[in-house]
């Protein structure tokens, strides 16, 4: 065990537990204020609620002796054993790796809320939360857990793919199955307090530090790396869309400046430690031309109610994402290469299959999962609830007086 | 006895205020409103789209004041909220049938 | 010249500008208040305890018009404001003594 | 009928609304104001500066009543509502012409 | 001196710096709008007094060299010589140890505020705050500067006894004293910012993984283990109330699930580094038991306006983490072994004592000083000025325009 | 590279970069809520473009080989070639040192919005950051990239000098080119959310540990003396100031309590390796009285607008605070003396000097940089827009519903 990795990973867990509130605050500030306590209670129900079932079961699916290249074994059932271990292939100790991954597992669910805000009654989401805990444990033990796309090559330093994708694929078929809210393109459904929005995207950013590098899972020149690529990415996707919001709709806007950092921090999450600034500067910027456009197009033209966009901001920078550092490694860590410099096409297929193959299998289990629920205590709260709001309706609080 | 109702800009409450106060009119109360009308709405930008405000900010400044007074009243408001274009807002007269200041119980003009 | 005052469930907002708009009528004024009659009271929780909200949010719209336009605009109101259950709202009438437009100085009905 | 507008002290709210009730009158509008009179104003600081604040917080309490209820209703609200300082607040009575409840239609005295 | 133990102490100390913020939005959020300077000047004042007055005496009082089991001599009076050493028994700079210890005076401090608000002038607040700072010396110096519950062997890994049955204590007392709100028991006097109060809830949470994770001194897998347990138990606390809200008031409450992962957090305070995350589930369980009940008995039965309830909340769960390490203790650090696995009624009897002890004399100490403060300068505003706030009344400002 | 200096540093410039929202936060909160968004865009534009320049340019200018004394040259363009080296005289990773140096230059920037709020127009702002971007490189790279100060013995240990003086000259020169706002001298224009503000000084004192610790680059006995110095001086700072507004105005003030912690903070900057917590407290305690005084000076006597103080938040302070290590500075490190510990007036005089020279340079500069902006691109919005705010004239959108 090397104590300034432990130091390294611990802190980074502390700073992705900050993305849940970074996720919470962002969603409250962006949406009506009469939803405020259903989204905060949410979210932190994810985190109480993952903590435990993670605990108890989720880990030992993910990282638990391989099956069959599918799905973890029994052998960490409620961290049995695990205590004083080091983790393997790592220097620092498996309850400590256990911690740092039950965030990825709380912050990847987190992320669907944005999509199903304002409507998921609080009964049918609990049951959700609790569904979804096992079904990460597929794409985790897949990429991270040694199952098949880890044995194919597939590289995804921080999740781009495993997180990403998964709440991006989760969350447009949650909004399709949930339906759209009332008043959905005809109200502007605005948020009602920007300072929390922006409040929860510094947290993101911020977090995103402990995301991509934590996930070096040592205090090394790859984690540095790492920061380094996560901070350039933001940058460039915040600057890219505050240009394309100047120039489509006449003025920057900070909402949109916030997305746009999202954006590119999602997208460099498959490649943080594996590529240059510069490549970073690159991923960060085109999945920011991507989400931008594809707010558009999903809203305006297929009308899918996501209510904040996840699969824009995170489902397709994330499919960017993944294939991008098949494009931009430049080889400086276990020789992953890019088309760019110089690598072949192979890694850019396992890349494509990752992402097509995770997708498939969350949006179709996420779909299921919800009709499944929706026969057990029904979805969707009434339509008069829906118009006083949640809080009210399943809370009986009011965020402000 | 008349209730002076005045929809004036936001800007424009210190100005009215001061215009109200140096005649000698202290007594008043102020609401936060929103109010449409000739003045055209805002274009806003919400995630990459635009919309349109029609409700926009204004204040509500209400003074009863006796008959005698509401020239001179109606005359420092406009004054102080006037900007010449639209949506400088609108006074409203309304009779009063009585006031009486809780304080005292006194009833009639000597209350306000 | 009349004041209509209608306090309405603030969901109906929306529908009823419309429907005012509709039939030609965009100025008005809007305020947030709160209010109780028959619809009964809500019950919220605070650190494991229950207590009743009387005061419920309403919007109250405020309207000036012509004595002619009375009806319409009731008609409107009511027709956008309803569904039927209590706490669907009042609507009062009050006389207006005069109306004044600060930009221009006009009164009378040719201000609203 | 009548509206009678009262403005009271922001504390006494619970208490004016417990006296009507208290006498049968459940039905009311309040709204967040502020209002300056003979009332002093605060002296408040921001960044090592003293300023005044002349407008401060008040809250309006509207109901309509039959022409019958008045007195009783001045005296519930007088009664909660004062406590002798300045401040206390003002209560103002207006005609009304009509009243409709909007869930039914009914107009009159019926309506409120 | 240990390079990587000393990086997670400084970042553990920054950790329950956050616990601040934590305790000030928590509050401010919990409370009514016109004492939220009020509050946050109190919380602010505590930081900055108790910086200087633990930096001059308080903490030589706490750990100079003991005198008589009871309180530290004035070795280090103003941190004197104490620069460039190392903390004896720790590979950490004395000065770190310092700061670290330091924050946990403040944060002990604050958490009595939430008992205290909305009622005590600021010059009354501002000798209590002074005279605290010496009392909290004594618990401290008693089980962690060597005194005579150390001796005794009375384990307190992270203060559920020094810090959280210290605060209860003079909460409750500090309720007798100061009396009740006016319109307790009549109004629900509640929060006019639930947000804010859920940030409050989520810094604490985040800054206890410094609390209990930094409190051993190193980065090791006792600090890893400590932050597991503490995660664990704060989930366990928030879902149990959950529950129990939703079954005794028919919907769940996020300002509820708060409170019980708070309770969670204190109990798991006195056994982080000696319990499995197991035992940690169900110390934070039975916390949030604890609490739930507490909080109506102390409120409705006894009528005491602890405003936020700090003695259900810190008190009596600091109590029953204070016993809780006699049971789940598994033997894994220091030899410290519960009930449950083989250990003595020996141990039990001696956190038993401590509690007893710092309770008695914390509650007798802060009942004396207040009815001292009292005379001196009275204790709380006016009837007048409570109404209108204390922010008018003690600040002359106003939290929002 | 030291794995535990590393990790010290990543978290560093992790705390460093809250105080991003930390100045976002303090300035929407203590400014009128119609122009909310335009300063959180700000900061947030100062983080993204600042990430980009400083990533191409700005860092080889600042710590790029010396020429003359004055400027880096292009060496790490791009930040070329800097991927695994060990930075220079470190233990750390080059690309570590150049993110961390990154932070610095961005807080840097976003403490001058605090002068410029509510007026200038968000194009000319974008310029304005560009250009500034550039001119920070020049003492930078004065001070700590081996220039001419540098060589002449001046110490600057986190930069009361090159952040603070640098920043509050600017805010000096921009306030008098951009004039006063509307109502000034007039109305109070106050704040509008005490709470958001308070948040800010929190989350600034917290991001200072970092800022002044992580200048050690390494986790060793100068940090942790640095984040004790800074601790200290915050403390005395708010003691000293809520003393002297209790004084004068009748009453204790929230705002000015946090006002002082940050000018106990700046002031120590210079210092904080180099002194005792003794000397800390000095340093702040003194700076509170600068600023308190200063504030009335600047804005009463003088009619200068800057919004909110920055010139006597930093700028004086900053002045002090390079001075007082000259005075303080015991030997502990590097045989920084100061007056008081025997040490010479050589010492003072080189820090006076880069004083006057910092400031002069960057008044200028600032003064001509904004001329020439106002000749492109104007600097203030319309009169109209100022009234009804810089959210909704530049960027269509309001704060909260
Ligand atoms: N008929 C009306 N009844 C009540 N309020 C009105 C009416 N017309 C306008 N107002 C109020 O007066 C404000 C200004 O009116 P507007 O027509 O925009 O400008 P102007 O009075 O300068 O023509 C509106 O925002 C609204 O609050
Ligand atoms: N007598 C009254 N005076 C003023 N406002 C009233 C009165 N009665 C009701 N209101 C307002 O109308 C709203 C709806 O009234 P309520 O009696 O609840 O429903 P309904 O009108 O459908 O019977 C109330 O919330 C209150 O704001
Ligand atoms: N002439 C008036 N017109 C309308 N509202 C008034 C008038 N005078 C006072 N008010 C309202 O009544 C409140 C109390 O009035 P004030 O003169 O301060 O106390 P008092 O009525 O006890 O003498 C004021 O804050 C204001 O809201």
């Amino acid at each position: 065990m090397d104590a300034a990795d432990t130091t390294w990973v611990l802190i980074s867990t502390a700073l992705v537990f900050l993305m849940l509130p970074g996720v919470a605050f962002l969603e409250i500030g962006f949406l009506r204020s009469k939803n405020a306590i259903s989204v905060m209670m949410q979210v932190f129900t994810i985190l109480f609620v993952t903590s435990i079932v993670f605990l108890l079961v989720g880990f030992t699916l993910s990282f638990g002796n391989d099956i069959g290249g599918i799905i973890g074994d029994m052998n960490f059932i409620g961290l049995r054993d695990i205590g004083s271990q080091v983790w393997e292939g790592t220097t620092i100790p498996a309850a400590l790796f256990f911690i740092f991954q039950l965030m990825f597992a709380a912050v990847t669910i987190a992320l669907v809320t944005g999509s199903i805000a304002e409507r998921m009654s609080y009964k049918a989401f609990f049951l959700f939360v609790i569904g979804f805990s096992f079904m990460y444990a597929f794409p985790a033990h897949w990429v991270w857990g040694g199952g098949w796309l880890h044995d194919l090559g597939k590289v995804d330093f921080a999740g781009s793919t495993v997180v990403h994708v998964t709440a991006g694929a989760a969350a447009l078929a949650a909004a399709l199955v949930l339906g759209r809210r009332q008043g959905f393109g005809v109200d502007a459904l605005g948020g009602h307090s920007i300072p929390f929005g922006v409040l929860g995207g510094f947290l993101l950013w911020l977090g995103w530090f402990g995301f991509n590098g934590g996930s070096a899972l040592a205090a090394d020149g790859v984690a540095v790396n790492a920061v380094l690529a996560t901070n350039s990415a933001a940058a460039a996707g915040a600057l890219v869309i505050t240009l394309l919001t100047w120039f489509h709709l006449g003025r920057p806007s900070i909402v949109m400046a916030v997305n746009g950092s999202l954006s590119g921090l999602v997208a460099v999450t498959a490649g943080a430690g594996y590529v240059s600034p510069i490549g970073a500067l690159a991923t960060g910027a085109i999945a920011a031309v991507i989400t931008f456009y594809a707010i558009r197009l999903i809203k305006d033209r297929f009308q899918v109610d996501d209510a904040l966009d996840v699969t824009s901001i995170h489902g397709l920078p994330g499919v960017w994402g993944s294939l991008a550092v098949a494009l931009f490694a430049d080889g400086r860590v276990d020789g992953v290469t890019g088309l760019l410099h110089g690598g072949g096409w192979q890694q850019l297929g396992v890349q494509a299959l990752g992402v097509i193959v995770v997708c498939g299998f969350i949006f179709a289990g996420t779909t299921i999962m919800l009709k499944w629920i929706e026969g057990v205590v029904g979805l969707r709260v009434s339509p008069r609830d829906e118009i006083s709001g949640l809080d009210l309706a399943d809370h009986r609080e009011t965020a402000y007086i | 006895m008349k209730k002076i109702e005045a929809i004036i800009r936001p800007e424009k409450l210190e100005k009215v205020k001061d215009a109200l106060e140096g005649i000698g009119y202290p007594g008043m109360t102020v609401t936060d409103v929103k109010g449409q009308g000739k003045q055209k709405g805002l274009t806003q930008q919400w995630r990459g789209r635009e919309y349109k405000i029609d409700l926009l900010p204004k204040i509500k400044v209400e003074l009863v004041v006796t008959d005698d007074d509401v020239r001179a009243t109606l005359h420092a408001i406009i004054g102080a909220a006037k900007i010449g274009e639209a949506g400088d807002g609108k006074i409203f007269i309304f009779p009063v049938e009585n006031a009486i200041r809780v304080r005292t119980g006194d009833s009639g003009e000597c209350a306000i």
